[in-house]
C-alpha cells in the first residue's frame, strides 16, 4: 500500500516538474524589474561592488539573520543530542 | 527545447532524490535522498535567475554590464546553509538511533507505530 | 584515529594557508565573490583538517570546545548588534547606517565598473566578519560533536 | 519611547533571538541566572506581541520594512512602485495569531522552568525553545514568502531537536528524525513553489505577487505544492503520521508549543489560499478539498485516539482531529465565498468559528498537554494502565485536566463549545451531513477523555503513588493562566468574537486591503 502511494506522488510530482521544465523559458526571465533595480542602485545605496552580497546583507539582510539562526539551531540541536546524560533520565517506552 | 536543459536536469535530480527517499529502506540512504532533492532545488533556484550572455553581478573588474539576476543567488545561499544545517541534525539523529537500535533499517526502527 | 606523520605535518603547514585564504574571502566579501558564509566554511575546513589528521585529544589540547562556542556566540551577537544599532540610531531594523557617510566603511561608490575599494559598503563588511566567525565556530563544533559521538558508542559519553 | 513603539515588529523577532544567542553565556553563571534571563526574554517578547496586536486592532494593518530610515518608506521612490526589501505585514489575522503565540509561549516557558529541573542539557533546551518561539513569531508576522520559508525551517529544526531531546533509548530520536525529515521535505516543496512564482512575477512579497497574479498552469502547480507542503506541516490527515510520535515523545511544554507552530502553518495555508491566490482560485473546489481534509482529520484522529494507552499519544490524535475542525470551519467559509448570498448567511460564521477554534484549541490543548506533563513529572510514566487514583493528592491538576477535557469536548461553559457551535451552525446550513459528523466526533472526543479522566484520577489510591505531591508552583501558575483564559473565553464568547475574531475574518477575505496596505492603494 505504501509503495502505491509513494509511486503516485512520484509520478504526479514528476509530471508537474517536467511540465514546468518545458514551460519556463531558460535564460529569458518574464519580469526582472526588482533585479534590475538592485543592479542599477546596488552600488550607490549599499556601496558594495558584489551586488549579491549587498542583497544578502542589506536589501534582504533579515533573511541572513534567519540564516545564522538556522545554523545556530543546528549546532545547539547537535549539542543537546550528544550531551552527557545521567542514567535514569530514560523513560521505559514499552 | 534544448535551451531548457538545466530545468530538465533539475527535474531528474529531484525525482531521483524523491525515489531514494520513498523507496529505499536504509535511513542513511533516505538522508542521501533528501540531500539530492536539496541539490536539485538549489540548482533550480539558480537556473531561474540566468540571462543569456550575462556575467555574475560583481562590478569589480567586470568585462560587461549585462548581469544575471542577483536575488536568486541570495536565496540559494540561504537554502544551501539550511541544507547543511538539516543534514547535520538528521545525521546526528541517525547516529543516536544506531547507537541504541544497532540498526539503520527503517523496518526495524519503527518501535513507534506510525 | 590519527594519520601518518606525513599527513600530520602537511596538515599543520596547510592549516595556516587555508586560514589566510578563508579570512581573505570573508574580508573581501563585498568586492569579490564570497562573503561571511563561504569564508567561514573555508576556515572551518582548516580546523576539520586538523581534527582528521591528529588525534582528537591532541586537537582538544590546542583548541577548547568552549572557545569555539564563544566564537560562535560572539559572531551572532555582533551580527544582531549591528542590526539593532540601526534601531538605536533612529532608523528601522537592519538599516545600513554606515554606507556613504564617509566614516569607517563609508566611501561612496558611483555606479559602474571599478577596481574595488576596501572601505566601502557600510555595515556589510562588519556583518561579513560576524557571520564568518559564527559559521567558523558553528561548523567546527558540529564536527567535534559528531566525531566525539562516533568514538564512544557506549551510553552517555 | 515612540522609537520602540515604531520598531515593535523588528523587536518582536530580535528580542527572542538575542535571548537565545546569549542563553549559553548566561547559563555559565548558574541555573537561577539562566531561568531569570529566559523568563525575562519571553515576557518581553509576549509584551511586544500583545502591543503589536492591540495597535493593529486599533489602527489597521501595520507594514514594517526592514532596512529603511522611516516607517513610511515602504516603496523606494525610484523603483516604479514595487517594494524591494523584506516587509512584515501584520493585519488583524496575524495579530490574532500573535496573541495566541504570546500567551502560550509565556505559559510554556514558565512551566518548563520547573519541569526541567532534574534533567540535563538545560541551556541547549532553553536556547532551542527560544528559537522555536522566534521562528513561530516570524512565520506569523512575515509578509515575504522566502522569509516565511526561513522561519519555517528555524521552527522545524528547533522543534525536531526538542522532540528528540529526551532520546529515551533512541525512540525520541526516531520521532525527531521523522519530524525533521518531513518538515525538510515540506520546506523544499515550498521552495520549489516560491521559485515558480518568482520566475513569473519577479517578487517575493505576497502582496506584490497577489496583485500581479493571473492564473497560469504554473501557478496551479505552485498552489498544489504550497497546499501539500503546508498541509504536511500542520498535521492534517494525509500526512499526519509524524504528529502522534513527535507530540508523545517531546517534553510536554514543547508539545504545547508544537501545537501552536502547527497552527502557524495552518495560518500560512489560509494566507496562501485567501490572500496570495485571492481572486484567482475557484473557491468551491479548494473549499471542498479543505472540507474533505477536515472531515478526514476529524474522523481518523478520534478513531485512532480511542485505543491508545499512552496519555500524550491519545492527546496527539485529538490534536489531529481538532485541526480537522479548523479546516472544516474555514473550508466551509471558503466554499461559501463562491456565491455572495450563501456567504453572507453561512460563510462569515463558518470563518469566525474556524478561526476562533484555532485560539481555543491552542489554549485547551496546551492546558491538557501541561497536565499530562505534570503526571509524567510526578509519576514518571504516561501509561494509563499503570496510573490511577491521582485525584486524591493532585487536586489542582485534576481540576485543570477537567477544564481542558470539558473544553475539548465542547461542553457549554467552556471555550470549545463557543467555537464548535459556530462551526455546527454554519456547516449545518451548508451541508447537514458535515455537521452531523462534527457532532459525532465531538461526542467520541468526550467519551475518550472521560475514559482518560477515570483511569488517571479516579479509583482507589495506588500504593506506589501514595505520597505523590502536587505540581510545583510555576507549573501550577502556567496551567492556571491557560485555565482562566479557557473559562473566560467560554463565558464571554461574544465579546471575544467581536473584538478579535471578526476583524481577523474580514481581514482574511479582504485581499485587496492587504495588497493596498503594502502597495499604497494602487494595486
Amino acid at each position: 500500500m505504501r509503495t502505491v502511494v509513494a509511486g503516485i506522488t512520484l509520478v504526479v510530482l514528476g509530471v508537474s516538474l517536467l511540465y514546468a521544465a518545458i514551460s519556463i523559458p531558460f535564460g529569458y526571465p518574464a519580469m526582472s524589474d526588482m533585479d534590475d533595480y538592485f543592479l542599477a542602485h546596488g552600488q550607490e545605496q549599499t556601496g558594495a561592488n558584489n551586488i549579491v552580497t549587498s542583497v544578502v546583507f542589506d536589501y534582504r539582510g533579515f533573511d541572513t539573520l534567519g540564516e545564522a539562526c538556522v545554523l545556530f539551531t543546528a549546532v545547539s540541536g547537535v549539542a543537546i543530542l550528544f550531551r552527557l546524560r545521567k542514567k535514569e533520565e530514560d523513560y521505559e517506552y514499552e | 527545447m534544448i535551451d531548457n536543459l538545466p530545468f530538465l536536469v533539475v527535474a531528474i535530480t529531484i525525482l531521483l532524490g524523491l525515489y531514494t527517499l520513498l523507496f529505499r529502506k536504509d535511513l542513511i540512504k533516505m538522508i542521501m535522498g533528501i540531500s539530492l532533492i536539496e541539490a536539485g532545488v538549489n540548482l533550480f533556484l539558480i537556473a531561474l535567475g540566468y540571462r543569456w550572455e550575462s556575467i555574475a553581478p560583481i562590478f569589480t573588474g567586470a568585462p560587461s554590464l549585462a548581469m544575471v539576476m542577483p536575488t536568486v543567488q541570495a536565496l540559494t545561499l540561504t537554502s544551501i546553509v539550511i541544507g547543511v544545517a538539516t543534514l547535520a541534525l538528521l545525521l546526528s539523529m541517525v547516529m543516536i538511533i544506531y547507537r541504541h537500535y544497532h540498526t539503520t533499517d527503517v523496518r526495524e526502527v519503527t518501535k513507534l507505530q506510525g | 584515529m590519527s594519520m601518518s606523520k606525513i599527513i600530520r605535518t602537511t596538515a599543520d603547514v596547510m592549516f595556516m594557508f587555508i586560514m589566510v585564504f578563508g579570512f581573505y574571502i570573508v574580508l573581501h566579501g563585498h568586492l569579490t565573490p564570497g562573503g561571511g558564509f563561504q569564508g567561514g566554511a573555508v576556515i572551518a575546513t582548516a580546523f576539520i583538517l586538523l581534527i582528521v589528521a591528529h588525534h582528537m585529544d591532541d586537537f582538544l589540547g590546542w583548541f577548547k570546545k568552549d572557545s569555539f562556542q564563544t566564537c560562535e556566540m560572539s559572531g551572532l551577537v555582533l551580527f544582531i548588534g549591528t542590526a539593532l544599532a540601526a534601531i538605536s540610531l533612529g532608523y528601522l531594523f537592519f538599516m545600513n547606517f554606515l554606507s556613504g557617510k564617509g566614516g569607517l566603511f563609508g566611501q561612496f561608490v558611483p555606479f559602474g565598473i571599478n577596481q574595488g575599494f576596501m572601505s566601502t559598503a557600510g555595515t556589510i563588511p562588519i556583518m561579513n566578519i560576524a557571520v564568518g566567525i559564527e559559521v567558523l565556530g558553528g561548523l567546527t563544533i558540529i564536527i567535534l560533536y559528531m566525531t566525539s559521538g562516533i568514538q564512544s558508542p557506549e551510553e552517555g559519553k | 519611547m515612540d522609537i520602540i513603539l515604531d520598531n515593535l515588529p523588528g523587536l518582536l523577532i530580535a528580542i527572542p533571538l538575542l535571548g537565545a544567542f546569549l542563553t549559553p553565556l548566561v547559563s555559565r553563571a548558574g541555573d537561577a541566572a539562566r531561568n531569570i534571563w529566559v523568563l525575562l526574554t519571553v515576557a518581553l517578547t509576549s509584551l511586544c506581541g500583545l502591543l503589536i496586536a492591540s495597535r493593529v486592532l486599533e489602527t489597521g494593518t501595520i507594514v514594517y520594512t526592514f532596512g529603511v530610515q522611516h516607517l513610511s518608506e515602504i516603496i523606494p521612490p525610484d523603483s516604479g512602485g514595487i517594494p524591494i526589501r523584506i516587509i512584515f505585514t501584520i493585519d488583524p489575522l496575524s495579530a490574532f495569531m500573535l496573541i495566541i503565540a504570546s500567551i502560550v509561549s509565556f505559559c510554556i516557558i514558565l512551566y518548563s522552568l520547573s519541569s526541567m529541573e532534574k534533567l540535563s542539557g538545560k541551556d541547549g533546551f532553553f536556547t532551542l525553545l527560544l528559537l522555536l518561539i522566534a521562528g513561530v513569531y516570524g512565520m506569523i508576522a512575515t509578509g515575504d514568502l522566502f522569509n516565511f520559508f526561513v522561519f519555517l525551517e528555524i521552527s522545524s529544526l528547533a522543534g525536531a531537536a526538542l522532540v528528540a531531546y529526551r532520546i529515551d533509548k533512541g525512540v525520541a530520536a526516531e520521532a525527531g528524525l521523522k519530524y525533521a525529515a518531513l518538515s525538510t521535505l515540506g520546506g523544499l516543496l515550498f521552495l520549489v513553489a516560491i521559485g515558480f512564482l518568482y520566475v513569473q512575477y519577479n517578487s517575493l512579497n505576497m502582496a506584490v505577487i497577489a496583485s500581479r497574479m493571473n492564473l497560469t498552469g504554473l501557478d496551479i502547480i505552485a498552489f498544489v505544492l504550497f497546499f501539500t507542503a503546508l498541509a504536511m506541516k500542520c498535521g492534517a490527515v494525509p500526512m499526519h503520521f509524524w504528529t502522534p510520535d513527535s507530540y508523545a515523545m517531546a517534553p510536554s511544554a514543547v508539545t504545547a508549543f508544537l501545537v501552536v507552530s502547527s497552527q502557524a502553518s495552518l495560518y500560512a495555508l489560509f494566507r496562501v489560499c485567501f490572500t496570495l491566490y485571492g481572486g484567482q482560485i475557484n473557491p468551491l473546489t479548494v473549499g471542498w478539498v479543505m472540507i474533505i481534509l477536515g472531515v478526514l482529520s476529524m474522523f481518523i484522529g478520534v478513531t485512532m485516539a480511542i485505543p491508545q494507552k499512552d496519555v500524550k499519544r491519545l492527546m496527539a490524535y485529538h490534536a489531529v482531529s481538532q485541526t480537522g475542525y479548523m479546516l472544516l470551519g474555514v473550508g466551509v467559509g471558503l466554499a461559501a465565498l463562491s456565491s455572495t448570498c450563501m456567504f453572507n448567511s453561512v460563510g462569515m460564521t463558518a470563518l469566525k468559528g474556524g478561526l476562533f477554534h484555532i485560539m481555543n484549541h491552542a489554549l485547551y490543548k496546551g492546558l491538557l498537554f501541561l497536565t499530562a506533563g505534570v503526571i509524567m513529572y510526578r509519576c514518571g510514566t504516561r501509561n494509563l494502565n499503570q496510573l490511577g487514583g491521582l485525584g486524591h493528592n493532585m487536586k489542582w491538576t485534576m481540576v485543570f485536566f477537567m477544564i481542558g477535557a470539558l473544553a475539548i469536548a465542547g461542553i457549554p461553559p467552556f471555550n470549545g463549545f463557543a467555537s464548535k457551535l459556530l462551526i455546527y451552525e454554519s456547516t449545518f446550513l451548508f451541508n447537514p451531513l458535515l455537521a452531523v459528523i462534527a457532532m459525532v466526533v465531538s461526542i467520541l472526543t468526550l467519551a475518550s477523555f472521560v475514559k482518560v479522566f477515570h483511569s488517571m484520577f479516579m479509583g482507589p489510591k495506588l500504593p506506589e503513588y501514595e505520597d505523590v505531591k502536587e505540581a510545583p508552583a510555576p507549573m501550577l501558575i502556567a496551567m492556571a493562566i491557560l485555565a482562566i483564559l479557557v473559562i473566560l473565553f467560554g463565558i464571554f464568547p461574544q465579546t471575544v468574537i467581536d473584538t478579535l475574531v471578526a476583524p481577523a475574518a474580514t481581514a482574511l477575505i479582504d485581499y485587496h486591503g492587504y495588497a493596498a496596505a503594502v502597495l499604497g492603494a494602487q494595486s
